[in-house]
């Protein structure tokens, strides 16, 4: 009942070919920058894992993170509600090229699909995009004389996220803003993969104050002083 | 006919031995709960409790209750060190999104296909459900843990039940007083039953076809008493 | 924007005959025994509010708390998933002489319905009670080859809700498994009314450590030592 | 035609003077969230952003900045006190669940039956939605701020949306840089207009007719420069 791991390689090293993939992020608060880079990594070495399918509310900025994946050429598709941040270049270039995906899903939907897929609700009805194109194609329902567009769960094979303390049991704390998504991937990937800030005895996070619990959980590593995507955009690095 | 067969601690023994290390399980109220005690040495299981308790312990001492502190058949828990707190829609996604790795339900009927009826016996009285019918649909692996028969002597493992359902072909295995026995593509397929008890005396004491494989295992559980 | 009130009685005062009142707790754990005991105070007095509806686990205990509303005449119906528990004589009697309504939820579905309420999602597609008579007459749908039920939100005038901490602001915690419906009934309702064992100034209660934002939350009432439901039934009290 | 109007800061002051004290609000990204700073004396409104913050203030000094502590924008923000972290779902079930008094939203095109059409303008580039689709089903009242024509001086006001949708009959007033317009059964409503500017020249700025009930008041703001 230990489910810490020992280093980033280790943690990403069973993601395969064509997965969908939810990682943690809102913009740069959030994104687990090591195990995204290692997974960059791992396919610039070997070519796997590819062809993914990457959910996430953006689709990457600049040269580090989820771009990073893009420039590699490992991401078939994005399923996201906002793919223009500060610097979209990476996900804009391949997109008018053609040669990515793109699933544009509101964000209150976006993050009610995951839920839904962690809670196990197939489907639910919704008010948003209700008369809109993004709404094509979708059944929709009247319901007390207001009509809503029906919404299917949105499940990942792995999710992988970053979170500010863990337990070896796997019990999550976030930092600030920095929750965002997480939680909902956690509950919504049959595998999730954390990075944490710290790693602690369980116990050591009071009850309480658990965010994410154990069980939705696999594995846990500990980075102790993680990278902030944004303060990595702002001096221009690149992976 | 009078038979040889396990006590309830000794179901309960048999069902825990199927609870892999770092499990994470939910036990229904009554003879279910008797699973935890039972956990094999090395193992450790994670408690779930419906009303928004992962990681409890056992009951604490008499007078020592903390009365905010209790499973979903209100009785008084403690905590183990990982536990965690979460709102019932939280605990329900656990259950119905397939989070728990096994749960462990009594049964008053267990069909072939299948289908379980542990919530009503018959229309009077006052109907309750609780989280049961959310627990079937919730778990990995939904077993059942239950006398074979009932206490007037009819199967409880039937070819279709006669009770109102609590859901529709959610049980993967039974353990009862007398055998192991897994639904598989509609029939019931043993897999232990007491040395004790002949095939056929077993059969005559189940309500629907008991599919026997060329492995028939001893099911064998220590004294408990 | 301070929302606290000074007394149960001011706290209740607002709740109209034939009001959907939801009621926070699980059997004595998290049950605003104050509060209720304030509403039954006002019918025994005024004769109101009465024919409520009254959406809990549970459908009473004992002689305290919903068993008391139920004694006193005051509701019309209750919605709950469990309503038998250790001395359910109050609701039984009146079931039983078809002088009360009875609307039975599976648990998780009651808990998603509320939520879905305070989410704004009108309906919901779930597996639990598929096939059983608690789906007779619900719309059942196909997804990926399985079937659900579809099931529709459940919506309050008010909730009425025990919580550990308060701040004057309404943001939320709780004390162990009394959390349980609290927080999804805070959203669900169009008023919730809050008693708390202590309430703060804002700013004392850790952002990362509010389990319901005050954005859910219209009235806190200071109860400092509040009375624990089951003890009273242990303890044989009647209201 | 040169006409007066009001700065973006007075358009956002005066749509923050209908904003109750302990309202609970959302402001979109650009001209929206200038409404914050112009809070009237003794009101103090809650701000709610859609990546999971309640109570949030002004942004910190340059140099200063958390950027695990941002707002939808992806701005550095600070919290005042009684703020709250929750995460995404929690969020938009603050949205979607109509818990937000006030939504605050930009605008290219807003149609006569309430029609707001915000995200995207054609079908180049890449689209982009982020929370606008929700905010507009969201509060218990959805409001824009906007210019009153276009750049190139088209009406932003018309009567039906060519640009696409981003919901439908979703908002309820209008704040321009030359008046203040309610949507009533499916037309435009005119509350309050620049005095400098006559009823004519307003209409002939405005894609779809504007009634004027007899009481129309002076849209006055001060001097913010």
């Amino acid at each position: 009942m230990d489910k810490t791991v020992s280093s980033p390689e280790q943690a990403v090293a069973g993601i395969e070919n064509g997965a969908v993939l939810m990682i943690g992020g809102f913009g740069g608060s959030g994104a687990p920058v090591e195990l995204i880079h290692a997974l960059v990594g791992r396919y610039v070495a070997t070519g796997s894992p590819t062809d993914l399918t990457v959910v996430n509310n953006n689709a990457g900025n600049g040269r580090v993170g989820i771009a990073a994946m893009i420039d590699a050429g490992m991401v078939a598709k994005m399923v996201c509600s906002f793919p223009r941040s500060s610097d979209p270049r990476a996900f804009t270039e391949k997109y008018l090229a053609d040669e990515i995906g793109l699933e544009l899903v509101p964000q209150g939907t976006l993050a009610e699909r995951i839920r839904a897929a962690g809670a196990g609700i197939p489907a639910f009805y919704t008010p948003t995009s209700y008369g809109t194109e993004l709404a094509e194609g979708k059944p929709v329902a009247e319901f007390d004389g207001k009509k809503y567009v029906q919404e299917r769960w949105l499940q990942a094979d792995v999710a992988i996220i970053k979170a500010e303390l863990a337990d070896t049991h796997g019990n999550l704390t976030y930092r600030h803003a920095a929750r965002n998504f997480s939680p909902l991937m956690c509950m919504a990937a049959g595998v999730s993969i954390v990075q944490a800030r710290k790693v602690v005895a369980p116990g050591e996070i009071d009850p309480e104050h658990v965010v994410t619990p154990g069980i939705f959980v696999d594995a846990v590593l500990e980075v102790p002083k993680p990278l902030q995507e944004e303060e990595l955009i702002r001096s221009g690095e690149a992976y | 006919m009078s038979v040889p067969k396990l006590t309830s601690a000794q179901v309960a023994w048999r069902a825990a031995q199927d609870i892999e290390d770092g499990a994470y399980v939910n036990l229904g109220i009554g003879l279910p709960e008797l699973v935890a005690r039972f956990q094999p040495e090395g193992r450790q299981a994670v408690f779930h409790t419906e009303n928004g308790v992962l990681g409890f312990g056992e009951a604490p001492a008499t007078g020592e209750e903390d009365w905010d502190l209790i499973n979903a058949g209100k009785k008084a828990i403690t905590l183990k060190p990982g536990a965690s707190f979460f709102h019932h829609a939280d605990s329900f996604a656990m259950v119905r999104g397939g989070h728990l790795d096994v749960a462990i339900l009594g049964a008053y009927q267990v069909a072939q296909n299948g289908d379980l009826a542990n919530w009503r016996v018959g229309s009077k009285g006052v109907p309750a459900v609780g989280g049961a019918m959310d627990l079937v649909h919730g778990a990995k692996r939904v077993a059942v843990v239950t006398d074979h028969v009932t206490k007037d002597g009819k199967p409880k493992l039937v070819e279709e039940c006669t009770f109102p359902l609590t859901g529709k072909e959610c049980i993967g295995r039974v353990y009862t007083s007398l055998a192991v026995i897994d639904v598989v593509d509609g029939r019931f397929v043993l897999r232990e039953k007491l040395p004790e008890i002949t095939l056929e005396d077993l059969q005559s004491l189940t309500g629907a076809g008991l599919a026997t494989p060329d492995h028939v295992g001893d099911l064998v559980a220590p004294d408990l008493s």
